[in-house]
């Protein structure tokens, strides 16, 4: 299975790779402009420190890249994205596919890594604001008992419209943070890249179902 | 576009960093496989290690401060930006003698959050690490939100004292408990009237920001984050006084305190230019019975070639103002 | 219009003394009758007074030398303008224990036709008085007109030996000899790529020369004078290569050589870019195999906020490498 | 008499004065833009120290005013000024009032001071381009026994036909000899302080005739 994983890293770095110039932009308007590089840099190197990534476990993956990710990325991005990663591998530790209700506790475990690492609350016009309207789908789906595929796709819609929504927040969290009000019309570069980064590894998911 | 003279602007921390080993590898080494400077002598037997790290182009901060009685490592980040998790536990690694390491930061979310990861993983490990985060920047918060606030030039006063506290084989409560007086009794306040520019081409970069032809802002960061207000700029001697009376009035510094003066040159502003402030924060002092007892004038914690200054100001006691009054030497600090 | 943190032009100079004094009253004083800042200690029994004098704006040279093993005495010009021959006979008596004084002074023509009225003044009275003229600027004038080359940061090398050998008890004579020892074995050669302005309005002063968005200015002078060639600005390791070929040349510094480096901040431009360059004479000198003995990196004497930096080398023998390698001290040089 | 002496030093000042912001200007094409100022300070530091200054001795009137001109002054312009008077009062040393030859004699001895104290020869874009020909034309007057006024007029006219012809020289002394032929094109400063120094002496000296 190391090949899939791994794949859908490649994945990732692609997408990122053609947005990068688009993330760097948005953090022009926000923050320090680099963005963009950042994250294409941090999944290069997750690919790199996790060449021959085998799995049984899922769980044990996740945090494996989260802890390379938080650990080797620098910025403000690495310890964010990485918590992410670890703390979602922990709630399907032990799990080699996933249904409905481990994507939602997953992301739930995103959702719970940024806020502690972050001290961010939602609406602090920050990745959260993609992730957590995400996992928020997710619930009610897994409520409405609705299949994975049509339960994933509602949840990246949910993390687009998160990411929109922070065009018109006020940053209360990072280096954005400074410039209060002057960051409303602005959309938030980390919750851009969270929601690429989401919607490549769901649609890679789909794709395999 | 301001110039610079640079190689590739991906290169430039690595190059500068190449220069700096070649130039002073009778007190400084580069760990093998991190982007970390470490004092050659280090861990030291029975002396508490002091780290710190951030994002480069704060030249002499921070490497500058690798030396005798100052730093034992840092962790060097891309300009402006944060040195990873991983750096920062390889330098409290590198430093631990046994008896402890002690992280100063400023606090900017990048380095807090890699910080708080690396500590923890140092943790993990059964290393004993403490951490204080430096906030004594007045001019980027209110006071009801001092722990929002970023560090400034204050990390250099801290760093000395507690490079002085770690020397004399103090435990690690003790250096801890000396950094966290010294940021809770130093404040500081900045100005600025031209940017820099984080190099981003070949021969230079684009402006962090831009001000009128005969503008400036006060409050600005180290990284030209914006401050607290854009005005015609003003003499030396308004200036000196827009800014050391929130300074002032923030802790609030008394009639009959001793304290330290620094006064931190961004970059591009002349050393006759400060002397010319320090005069002024001189009188003023003189005028509210306030003793100067140690002072610093010139470049200590740099923006690149940012046009502008900050004036920090500690209050001291008697053991903080014998600490910063202890000899310290490093290749771009004496202090003897 | 370049800003600046000044008050009135006219009192930028007296108001920096002023600063400088309360910040260094351990250190130096001023005489009463005149603008010249003396070693508190000066005359000192048995030693021969070094003097020197020049414009103001270069800071930390002049008055930042005066200290320990370094300079007694300077005469403080205008800014860029010579001080008075007055000051400088002033200058020369403050100093004289008996044994004699030394004057070191930059090649540039308001300074030496000032400097040669106060010697003969002084020698007038009797005092034991010598002369020597630093003219290290090889982007200055041809090899063949050598004497009208100005003198740049190669005057800070030239204080530290004669500052040593003074403090050793030297003669006049010997002292004069190092000085001219030093001097006929330095060459330097600056680059500018940003103007510095002298203040003449409340608020700054006008840029002393222009140059294209993306020119520097190879062999330009400490005043702004112009230099050898305009061309666009090019990457750091080009432009070492640039200055220190003709260096090089000049003397020409040979395989086997010894040499002291000093690279020299004009003002805005960065130490990160400075360990950049040093990273790449480094290389340049490896290659040629010769050896770096000591080195010197950062703003030893700037030109206000002009952005760029020179390169001095000096060749050494056996008794200057010891001259520069002994300890000295003052406000705002270390070597130890 | 010391009422005269300080009265032309202070036509001197009057007439520096009006001249300032033209003598800066031209010193801005050349060099560093304070030759007006400096000039005004110097003879106004000459009053300054020389309050009382009585003479019954030219010579030693001219010896003192070249030392306090020569000292105090400061920059290029004090060495060079005060040597041109103390090498002219050496010539008339003793007298009380000055023949044409008298004239030519102090004249030529400025000449002579400012070539000593600047190592500069005629033809170098300075003072001396002023000072020169007004020498070979007291010369001139003095062989052909022309009257004081006379001879004293064609000096001034002289001085100033020499003070133009700095325009076309090529610098070659001072701080302007840095910027080689781009001096072309513009007078030299001390060449004009010198020529309305000199002119505002001769005329002053033939009113009272
Ligand atoms: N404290 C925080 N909590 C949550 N997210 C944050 C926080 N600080 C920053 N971020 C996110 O990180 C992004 C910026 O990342 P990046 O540009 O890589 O880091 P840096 O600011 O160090 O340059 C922001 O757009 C925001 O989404
Ligand atoms: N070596 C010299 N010999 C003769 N005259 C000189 C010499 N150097 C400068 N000058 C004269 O001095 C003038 C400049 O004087 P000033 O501007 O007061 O001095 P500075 O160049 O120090 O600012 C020049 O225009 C020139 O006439
Ligand atoms: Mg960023
Ligand atoms: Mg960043
Ligand atoms: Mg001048
Ligand atoms: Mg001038």
């Amino acid at each position: 299975m190391a090949s899939k994983i791994v794949s859908i890293l490649q994945e990732i770095v692609k997408v990122l790779e053609e947005k990068k110039a688009e993330l760097n932009r948005l953090d022009a308007n926000l923050g320090d402009g680099d963005h963009g590089r950042t994250v294409v840099n941090a999944f290069r190197n997750v690919i790199e420190q996790n060449k021959d990534l085998e799995y049984k476990d899922l769980g044990d993956a996740l945090q494996k890249i989260g802890r390379t990710l938080a650990f080797s990325t620098g910025a403000a991005t690495g310890p964010l994205f990485g918590s992410a990663f670890i703390e979602a591998g922990k709630r399907v530790q032990g799990k080699e596919k996933l249904t409905l209700r481990d994507w939602k506790n997953a992301l739930s475990g995103a959702v719970e890594g940024v806020k502690k690492r972050g001290k961010a609350e939602v609406g602090d016009k920050t990745m959260l604001d993609t992730l957590y309207p995400a996992v928020k789908a997710l619930e009610q789906s897994v409520d409405k008992n609705e299949s994975l595929k049509e339960g994933l796709l509602k949840a990246i819609e949910a993390a687009k419209r998160g990411m929109e929504s922070t065009k018109d927040l006020i940053s209360r969290r990072g280096r954005s943070s400074r410039l209060g009000e002057r960051t409303i019309g602005h959309i938030d570069p980390g919750a851009a890249s969270s929601y690429y980064i989401l919607q490549t590894i769901i649609k890679n998911c789909l794709e395999e179902e | 576009m301001l110039k610079k003279f640079i190689n590739k602007p991906e290169d430039v921390v690595n190059e500068m960093i190449e220069g700096y080993l070649v130039a002073h590898k009778d007190v400084v080494r580069k760990l093998d496989s991190s982007r970390v400077l470490v004092r050659k002598e280090a861990p030291i037997e029975g002396k508490v290690g002091i780290v710190t790290g951030g994002g480069s182009g704060h030249k002499p901060a921070f490497i500058g401060y690798i030396g005798e009685n100052l730093l034992d490592a840092v962790a060097v980040g891309d300009i402006f930006a944060s040195p990873s998790a991983k750096q920062i536990y390889d330098a409290i690694k590198a430093v631990d003698s046994g008896r402890g390491v002690l992280c100063v930061l400023g606090n900017y979310s990048g380095d807090v959050m890699n910080f708080d990861m690396a500590v923890e993983m140092a943790r993990d490990e059964g290393i004993k690490v403490e951490q204080v985060i430096i906030n004594d920047d007045v001019g980027s918060a209110p006071r009801e939100n001092r722990e929002n606030r970023r560090g400034v030039a204050g990390e250099v006063i801290v760093w000395k004292a507690v490079g002085a506290k770690a020397a004399k084989g103090a435990s690690l409560e003790e250096v801890k408990e000396i950094a966290q007086r010294v940021n809770d009794n130093t404040r500081s306040m900045g100005v600025a009237h031209s940017p820099c520019a984080v190099p981003s081409k070949m021969y230079g970069g684009e402006p962090t920001f831009t001000l009128g032809e005969m503008e400036m802002e006060i409050g600005v960061g180290h990284h030209g984050e914006p401050g607290v207000k854009r005005m015609p700029i003003k003499t030396a001697d308004e200036v000196t006084k827009m800014l050391v009376e929130p300074v002032l009035e923030d802790l609030p510094f008394r009639k009959g305190d001793r304290v330290s003066v620094l006064i931190n040159g961004l970059g591009s502003t002349s050393l006759l230019e400060m002397y010319i402030i320090y005069r002024k924060l001189y009188q003023i002092l003189k005028g509210r019975e306030i003793t100067i007892a140690i002072s610093f004038i010139g470049e200590f914690f740099t923006s690149l070639e940012m046009g502008g200054f900050s004036i920090t100001l500690t209050r001291l006691d008697k053991e903080l103002e014998s600490l910063l009054k202890s000899p310290a030497k490093s290749p771009l600090f004496h202090y003897c």
